[in-house]
């Protein structure tokens, strides 16, 4: 069901868990917003996730599931950033489905 | 050892010819649905490549769902014969 | 248990039926699961690889700009049919990603790798 | 014995698919070998359709799928596929404010990751 958010005047729509229902709604301001509400003080360690989240959507139009998005981070950043634990640590909640939400980007498929 | 099941009519999809090209020696083709019409292709190019394939099976509820008669020389099962013949061969292709 | 391995194998071109759409979806969630998959493209499913599409233009999601991103779900097997390329007009610079092609004889024997097929 | 999944990737009543994987299915238990599971999945995943409705003379095929699944088959459909197609599950369902669900036992939503746990067979046979 459509549901929005209130911000700097203007309505988003989103889903019942809180995506974004188009990601050209998106913007850094918005993604603070998004944050706030998901209880994540943004870091650069976490901007550098949800641009990095942005982009591969960006690129290969599908948002990433853990394990894809742990492979490409290390390709990246190398296996310091390249791990599950780390995303973990900045995402506690799934940093798939976190840094996806906040990145303004469509929910990864159930299946995956 | 590849079971491959044909589904479709060969008169107006290229699955059989297509599997047909591809086929190893010692692969077998069972054919199911609309592709027991293949039956009926006398007059077909692929029709003297599909009769070369030594381990030919037509599935018989398929054809005599659809009136259509197979030659004394054509193999034809059932079911059981079905799932016994996924178990000869290694795996299973479906077109 | 041995886990076994996948093929999947695309007939079929892409935007006029979601075949490679579920095929590719199908692929990833493999590669998630840590199971081994192989991407085998024959027939006309050696246009889902084609490059420069856009089918936005045509109301549907370009999941062709995916296809790049399977070294991330550890799919690194992607094969095609060189006849089938080469009757339809298409040579491998003209496909979107790096690719093994093959002959239909080689195609037939690393299919034969596989424990289980599914085609779309 | 020989275990079996079976993927079911065609529309039902549209083309013969569902009921050439029901009748296979039906042969191997009768030949006394295991099903795995039957993964509904593409326009199969419409089988999951609990509103579907045949008319008297012909076949029941949610009931079939029923009777199957009293014999100990589980049925698994794509949830993303299936959510495509208009069968929704009571959480899918729910999730997105919609008034009733279609998709119900003995039919079970599940992911694909499920049927890639049931490749773990002798013979993976798709309709």
């Amino acid at each position: 069901m459509e549901q929005t958010i209130e911000f700097n005047g203007r309505s988003i729509a989103v889903d019942k868990a809180g995506y974004l229902l188009n990601s050209q709604d998106w913007d850094e301001a918005l993604a603070l917003h998004l944050a706030d509400r998901e209880g994540i003080d943004m870091t650069d360690a976490h901007w550098e996730v949800v641009l990095f989240v942005r982009h591969f959507y960006q690129e290969f139009n599908t948002s990433p599931a853990i394990r894809a998005l742990v492979k490409a981070m290390e390709k990246a950043y190398g296996p310091e950033k390249g791990n599950s634990r780390y995303l973990q640590r900045l995402f506690p909640e799934g940093p798939a489905k976190q840094a996806t939400k906040l990145a303004g980007l469509p929910k990864p498929a159930k299946c995956l | 050892m590849i079971l491959h099941l044909l589904r479709s009519s060969p008169f107006s999809d290229h699955s059989l010819s297509q599997c047909l090209s591809r086929i190893a020696k010692q692969d077998g083709i069972v054919l199911i649905q609309d592709a027991v019409y293949a039956l009926q292709g006398h007059q077909q190019a692929w029709y003297s490549l599909l009769m070369q394939c030594e381990q030919l099976y037509v599935l018989q509820d398929d054809l005599y769902a659809r009136g259509i008669k197979a030659a004394d020389a054509i193999c034809t099962i059932d079911y059981p014969q079905l799932v016994a013949l996924t178990l000869k061969f290694d795996k299973v292709m479906s077109w | 248990m041995q886990s076994k391995r996948i093929a999947i194998v695309n007939r079929t071109a892409p935007h006029g039926t979601s075949h490679g759409q579920e095929a590719l979806d199908m692929a990833m969630v493999a590669g998630t699961f840590g199971q081994e998959v192989g991407l085998f493209f024959i027939d006309d499913g050696v246009f889902q690889l084609v490059k420069d599409q856009h089918p936005e233009a045509a109301l549907r999601k370009n999941y062709s700009k995916t296809f790049a991103a399977l070294e991330f779900y550890d799919i690194d097997t992607l094969l095609v049919c060189q006849q089938s390329l080469l009757s339809r007009g298409l040579t491998e610079a003209d496909l979107c990603v790096p690719v093994e092609v093959l002959s239909s004889e080689s195609l037939r024997s690393a299919l034969a790798q596989f424990d289980h097929i599914v085609s779309f | 014995m020989a275990t079996f999944s079976i993927l079911v990737t065609s529309a039902p009543f549209d083309t013969q698919g569902s009921h050439s994987a029901l009748q296979f299915a039906q042969a191997v238990l009768a030949q006394g070998h295991k099903i795995q599971g039957i993964f509904f999945y593409q326009a199969g995943v419409n089988n999951a359709n609990a509103w579907s409705q045949a008319p008297a003379d012909e076949l029941n095929l949610p009931k079939a799928w029923r009777d199957l699944q009293a014999k100990g088959v589980a049925l698994h459909v794509c949830n993303t596929a299936a959510a495509r197609r208009g069968v929704l599950s009571e959480p899918e369902s729910t999730e997105r404010g919609l008034p009733a669900h279609n998709l119900q036992a003995p039919m079970q939503a599940s992911g694909l990751g499920q049927f890639i746990e049931m490749l773990n067979v002798d013979r993976v046979v798709q309709f």
